[in-house]
């Protein structure tokens, strides 16, 4: 008890932050662990439409497949925006202040044109969600991703104005790390559907039957 | 320390051995008047079309020698526009709409397609001939078996008066598939008849909404009394292959056939 | 066993942020009137709105048409997001974001105190306003489902005619199945988990109590959705939603897709809270070898519901996007695939019914030892138990899938992890056993629930064994025969393991002790009939009855008729219990604070319990199964050991 | 002298020199619960054993057993059932005694926790390891069993080998199964492509089905042949078998399907070789007018 009484103490239930900080982080970890079951659903969706080819309409119409390059752009985007929130997070651990929030700030700023990328590209498909089944599961991974982004752009605002009123301070920013984790999180999550989105294109079955008969 | 106050008000038992007991019997008496009444509103709040029954028409030869002869009028009415329900045809505000029963929440005023009546009665060990008028357009079979003639007398359907084995499926407007019930004590039936569609340029004719009809005509023989089922096996209505809405409901493409 | 120390935190020390406005700020404004209230008006607004843009057509031609799905769906979403506005469920996070940071009292406020009865009403963080919140939310779902119930025995007990039309009656399987599925998921872990266990493990509150509402009031804003899809046409597919039958099946589809998507979103800040809760917030002293049971039973359901209710959330989302977005990931003639949402669904379907199971088992292993006046039965077998089963739980969905023809080759391997699971399973069995041999029960309600648990749970597992094993399962499959297995599991073993557990924790959590008289009249003529029931039922499974069916073959009628009166009966016992329920919650004998004399921290603290649990923070010594005397014939086995030695050597 | 004395219990655990197991075990049969509890074993296990003869006689009510399949499946059943059954008499035994065990006098009916307290047994080496081989073995039985019995219809089934190379030398018959809302249709491309709405086959000849949906997921299951597998829209799974019993057999929808689940039903008539001929002559010069 004597050791808690230094250390500073949470206002709202007055236990140390320190108690606080290790409870919240393993709550943030559960729901990183929840959130990546829904990308792996995404992803097996994909892969499995991808390995079947059902009534051979996995393709879209006159093979338009999508650009790769947007999707990797939309992760660099997110990759930079973390590393900046790392970076902060480090100075503010030894001591600065300003560092993390000046590095908040870009990094929203980044975030928010990564969405806005991220809307263009869903917007200037080559097809439309209807046009079989890759057309479908591109359209998710990249809605999940734009969802995660808007998520992220509340979650690094708030880390930037709580910074300049203080309450982020250097012995007490168990928050910003808690954000910085779930980013990291995110831009996994992002990459893998970029990696599938971009590299799975051509369905390797052909020997489907075509829909209601008996032969390819 | 604030935290250990009692909010609450201080507990007193209540109530009597005697009364617990008039409860409890008070209660399963509630709970059963609930259920049975609901159960039985919910019943009588899912309309039945009303019942056709097949007119003696004296007696006819069949392969299965001379049997009583029995017919039937059947129409199938095209889509009803909205002009169609203000003031058309019969057309059926007591026929429920996709959503019947309880849910007739979004339950259509007028049917997209309509039989005068989906609830049939026929009599047993008799030759019946059904004739159907059918005023609408075609949508193509799921399943090309269904334009075929399948179970009237060898085997063949007349449409506009002459006989044929089938028609081609893009050709179907609807089909009339009576099938089994799942009681196999009684006898196995099967007949199922494509409706040819009229031509997708036919004009309405003169003080009708409807172009000419197709007149479709054929003839099977029942067997023993029994409960049978009937619809339409082309996919004429809305959603995933064409079989919601409509094609889900009875008293529009599905009905029941009671042999007796 | 549990000391009381004086170590208490003094609130006044701590440096306090600025109080905005009156404690609780905006929460003082906001209950579920206001919720309900916004949320209607939202969702009005938005479909007016959304007629005039969205190009639904004419509903009275082309009623299931893609603009009228999406604007309905739409509609659901905006009564969802305006209710947790109206109740105020933004301003936390929205106080977050902009720094305003809770004072202690605020803190105060929103766990409801000085607020009397009303509290109930409002988004309430005290992890006990919460608990009872649960149980009158489950109360309410279980007689939803049970009313179903006794509509679909009806017409499946009136042979000679069509009580309902068919459409009507799938409707009602369909909701009564996801109905029941979601009140058994929550009927343990949200009630007693929720009230019980933070006091179980000696600690003041849940570890996110803003989300411990949250998870609430998101399962309440779930559920009208869900219940007006008979009022849309209904869910004309049975609970398992297979695709693409559900497509065809009119708006009402929606409600059970947005309910099911929502409701995913609660269980899972639900298990976070529950998880981080158990981890993080033990008593001092409470090693991992001191923790109740029960606790263990709540985590093990909470990660698999956290880590495996995303699966069945986007088989839900995907078919949502299906009909407003008219893609094709389950519509064949576009590439979907009907297989890829039933392991979608399964993913969670299979350990969805060991969320079902756990908790109520860990509460009776619990009780037991407390009526048995007996130390648990090998504390370490009961952890590998549970350990096992959540683990393997997440490798045995395909047999719910070896009749779909999906890969036929693999029903090897997924039979053999499911019989594995038999393994884990008979831990606790060995556990329940072991805790009762030699035991003298304390007959009071309870302890009778762990008798007819243990017998419904035997019967279920034994049917399930023929169902895991492939050449049975092509016979047993989609016949009523698995209906009555899963409703052993299920009701037999989840149901009536909840209905002990209420009944021991009740004096905790409503101060009053429960009417044991008129409580076991309704659960025993509940569990006799419910072996009537489902005993026919099975039988009807093996003369061949196809489930789901309003119409059958008269050989059928016999066990049908005998099952539905059955039925009937386990309603009126029900009903029975509920009324002794809710006449002891009102005017029931004052409970004491230890009216069974169990040692667990939750009854070494005072009843009602106060705001923070503990005046102050119990220190744990020792776990809490110290019950029973020792046994005499180890003393004998002892003398025989050193005396008789030379005896058992010659005997050689 | 003073054999009876609580300090025994305080003495160190590990005792020393053991009795040989034999004797252990002649003295733990002399104490008066274990014989109960074995006589009640016994007893439960004597009458739970004819519930598999029962649970067969339910089965057989729907039609006997018309093919090898469904004698495999009947088979299995009633194995499982008789396996099944010590391990239900036992858990069956351990609860009555316990409730017997209780002193009906009732102060254990009482409102207030019972004085007497039950021996404290906190765990028990022995009885665990027996519980955890006794069920390893139960299940490692059943997952072995099951297996065998697994391969066997597979091989009955033809549902791995493609029609051309199967293991008999009759030619097996290729039968095209199409389920639509809510018809099912047989289609026979050896015999010239007949269709038919109900199923005619030979006995004795095996039959290999291939199956597929022109809507959504049905599944097809003849209860008396004890075959099922679903019909799946897009993609097509393969079932066989081969009918030794003449007879006509109920073919229904094992999956919900619409509005008209309950009434997917036709019928299978299993033939001599000479009637399914005929029955292809007459079906064929229909089609070929």
């Amino acid at each position: 008890m004597s050791a808690a009484v230094e250390s500073p103490r949470s206002a709202t239930t007055g236990e140390a932050v320190k108690t606080v900080a290790r409870r919240n982080r393993l709550g943030i970890w559960l729901c990183i662990i929840s959130d990546a079951t829904g990308t792996v659903a995404l992803l097996i969706s994909y892969t499995y439409l991808w390995s079947l080819n059902v009534n051979n309409q996995w393709a879209p119409p006159k093979n338009a497949w999508a650009d790769w390059w947007p999707f990797w752009a939309i992760v660099a985007g997110i990759v930079i925006a973390t590393a900046l929130i790392w970076w902060g997070i480090a100075g503010i651990a030894k001591g600065h202040k300003g560092r993390l929030a000046g590095a908040a700030v870009l990094a929203s700023l980044i975030l928010i044109a990564t969405f806005v990328g991220q809307i263009v590209q869903l917007s200037t498909f080559p097809f439309g969600p209807a046009d079989g089944a890759y057309a479908s599961a591109t359209f998710w991974l990249c809605l999940a991703t734009a969802f995660h982004l808007a998520m992220l752009g509340l979650l690094v605002l708030a880390v930037s104005i709580r910074t300049g009123k203080g309450l982020i301070s250097p012995d007490n920013h168990s928050h910003a790390r808690f954000v910085a984790m779930y980013m990291t999180w995110v831009c996994i999550s992002a990459a893998l559907g970029a990696l599938v989105a971009t590299t799975m294109l051509a369905s390797p079955n052909t020997q489907m039957p075509l829909f209601g008969t008996f032969t390819g | 320390m604030t935290h250990n106050v009692d909010e609450r008000p201080a507990l007193v038992a209540k109530g009597s051995g005697a009364t617990r007991f008039i409860g409890t019997l008070i209660t399963v008496a509630i709970a059963i008047i609930v259920v049975g009444g609901s159960a039985w509103l919910i019943h009588l709040n899912e309309p039945q079309p009303a019942t056709k029954v097949a007119q003696a028409a004296g007696t006819m030869k069949t392969p299965q020698g001379d049997l009583p002869h029995y017919t039937l009028d059947l129409s199938v009415y095209p889509n009803a526009n909205t002009a169609d329900c203000a003031g058309g045809p019969t057309l059926g505000e007591t026929i429920p709409g996709p959503v019947s029963g309880i849910g007739q929440v979004f339950a259509q005023k007028c049917p997209p397609f309509w039989w005068d009546s989906t609830s049939l009665e026929l009599p047993a060990h008799s030759a019946i001939t059904i004739t159907v008028h059918q005023y609408d357009g075609s949508t193509p079979v799921n399943s090309d078996y269904f334009a075929d003639v399948h179970g009237t007398i060898d085997g063949k359907a007349s449409y506009n008066g002459e006989a044929k084995t089938g028609i081609k499926p893009a050709d179907v407007a609807h089909t009339f598939t009576i099938h089994q019930y799942p009681q196999a004590g009684q006898p196995y039936f099967f007949v199922s008849v494509p409706m040819r569609a009229v031509p997708s340029n036919a004009k309405p004719e003169s003080g009708s909404n409807y172009p000419k009809a197709e007149v479709i005509e054929f003839t099977f023989i029942t067997g023993d009394p029994g409960s049978y089922i009937w619809n339409c096996e082309d996919p004429c209505g809305n959603a995933y292959q064409g079989f919601g809405g409509v094609m889900m409901q009875r008293g529009w493409m599905a009905g029941t056939v009671e042999v007796v | 066993m549990s000391v009381m120390t004086t170590d208490i935190h003094e609130q006044t020390a701590v440096p306090q942020p600025k109080q905005h406005g009156k404690p609780g700020g905006f929460l003082r404004h906001t209950n579920i009137f206001t919720g309900v209230v916004t949320g209607l008006v939202l969702a009005i607004i938005t479909f007016a709105i959304g007629s005039k843009i969205v190009p639904w057509g004419n509903q009275n031609v082309d009623f299931d048409q893609v603009g009228f799905q999406a604007l309905i769906g739409i509609t659901y979403i905006a009564w969802v997001i305006g209710f947790m506005a109206g109740i105020g469920a933004f301003a936390g996070p929205i106080r977050w974001v902009l720094g305003h940071d809770l004072t202690h009292a605020d803190a105060e406020y929103m766990a409801g105190k000085g607020q009397g009865r009303f509290k109930y009403w409002k988004y309430t963080t005290d992890h006990k306003v919460v608990g009872i919140q649960y149980l009158i939310m489950t109360l309410v779902l279980f007689g939803l489902g049970g009313f179903l119930a006794m509509l679909i025995r009806t017409e499946l007990g009136i042979t000679w005619a069509e009580v309902f039309t068919p459409n009507f009656y799938n409707s009602i399987i369909g909701t009564h199945g996801i109905v029941m599925i979601i009140a058994m998921i929550i009927v343990v872990a949200g009630p007693l988990g929720n009230f019980i266990m933070p006091i179980m493990i000696g600690a003041r509150d849940m570890a996110f109590p803003r989300l411990n509402a949250l998870s609430f009031w998101l399962l309440f804003a779930a559920v009208p959705p869900l219940v007006s899809n008979l009022l849309l046409g209904g869910i004309r597919d049975g609970w398992t939603v297979y695709e693409p039958l559900g497509s065809q099946s009119p708006v009402g589809m929606i409600g059970y897709q947005i309910c099911i998507i929502v409701f995913a979103f609660s269980t899972g800040i639900a298990s976070v809270n529950l998880i981080t809760t158990a981890f993080t917030m033990r008593a001092r002293g409470m090693s991992w070898n001191r923790v109740p049971i029960f606790v263990i039973g709540i985590i093990s359901a909470a990660i698999m519901g956290l880590v495996w209710f995303p699966m069945f959330q986007y088989s839900q989302i995907l078919a949502l996007s299906d009909r407003m977005l008219a893609t094709s990931f389950f519509n064949p003639l576009m590439g979907g695939s009907v297989w890829l949402y039933e392991n979608l669904f399964w993913l969670l379907g299979h350990p969805e019914v060991y969320v079902v199971v756990i908790p109520g088992t860990a509460a009776l292993i619990e009780l037991m030892t407390v009526f048995l006046r007996k130390p648990l039965f090998s504390y370490k077998m009961a952890i590998a138990g549970f350990a096992g089963i959540t683990g393997i739980s997440a490798i045995v969905w395909v047999h719910h899938m070896y009749m779909t023809g999906w890969a036929p080759s693999a029903g090897y391997p997924f039979m053999l992890s499911t019989e594995l699971i038999s393994i884990p399973f008979g831990f606790l069995v060995l556990v329940m056993l072991g805790t009762m041999w030699r035991g003298k029960p304390w007959t009071r309600l309870p302890m009778m629930c762990v008798y007819a648990v243990i017998w419904n749970k035997i019967i279920g597992v034994i049917t399930g064994v023929y169902l895991s094993d492939v050449p049975v399962d092509q016979y047993m499959h989609g016949s009523m025969f698995v209906v009555a297995h899963f409703h052993y599991m299920l009701m037999g073993a989840g149901l009536f393991a909840a209905i002990g557990a209420i009944s021991y924790w009740f004096p905790k959590m409503t101060g009053r002790m429960l009417n044991e008289r008129i409580a076991s009249i309704g659960f025993w003529v509940a569990f006799f009939a419910f072996q009537l029931t489902f005993m026919s039922m099975f039988v009807a499974g093996l003369q061949g009855m196809p489930r789901r069916v309003l119409q059958f073959d008269n050989a059928f009628n016999i066990s049908n008729w005998l099952s539905t009166i059955g039925a009937y009966c386990i309603g009126i016992g029900m009903v029975i219990f509920l009324f002794a329920i809710i006449t002891s919650w009102r005017n029931g004998k004052p409970a004491p604070a230890n009216p069974w004399g169990a040692k667990t921290l939750e009854w070494q603290t005072s009843t009602p319990v106060p705001l923070e649990n503990f005046p102050v923070l119990p220190v744990v010594t020792s776990d809490p199964y110290g019950y029973g005397v020792p046994d005499p014939y180890d003393a004998v086995e002892k003398k025989m050991s050193e005396a008789d030695q030379p005896v058992g050597a010659g005997a050689r | 002298m003073s054999l009876t004395n609580a300090p025994e219990t305080e003495q160190p655990e590990e005792p020393t020199n053991r009795p040989a197991p034999s004797y252990r075990i002649r003295e733990w049969l002399s104490r008066p619960y274990a014989r109960h509890f074995l006589v009640l074993f016994i007893i439960f296990t004597v009458v739970i054993m004819p519930s598999a003869w029962l649970v067969l006689h339910f089965m057989n009510q729907s039609g006997a057993p018309a093919s090898a399949i469904m004698s495999e499946i009947e088979k299995t059943i009633f194995v499982f059932t008789f396996v099944s059954a010590p391990l239900m008499a036992m858990a069956l035994a351990i609860l009555l005694y316990s409730l017997l065990g209780r002193d009906w006098g009732g102060k254990v009916h009482g409102e207030e926790p019972p004085m007497q307290e039950s021996p404290a047994i906190r765990t028990n080496g022995t009885a665990v390891i027996l519980w955890i081989t006794a069920t390893s073995l139960l299940a490692g039985f059943l997952v072995i069993w099951g297996m065998m019995e697994l391969a066997t219809i597979t091989a009955n089934s033809y549902g791995s080998t493609a029609p051309n190379q199967q293991p008999k030398d009759v030619k097996p018959i290729d039968i095209n199964v199409t389920g639509a809302q809510w018809v099912w249709n047989f289609q026979y491309p050896d015999q010239r492509g007949i269709q038919s709405d109900t199923l005619v086959v030979p006995v004795d000849t095996p039959l290999y089905f291939n199956v597929t949906s022109v809507d959504v997921i049905h599944s097809f299951w003849v209860v008396e042949l004890g075959i099922k597998i679903d019909a799946n829209p897009g993609a097509v799974t393969n079932t066989g078998v081969t009918p030794n019993k003449l007879g006509t057999f109920n073919i229904r929808c094992a999956e919900l399907c619409g509005m008209h689940h309950a009434y997917m039903q036709t019928k299978i008539q299993v033939v001599s070789q000479a009637e399914f001929e005929n029955w292809v002559r007459v079906m064929g010069g229909e089609k070929t007018s």
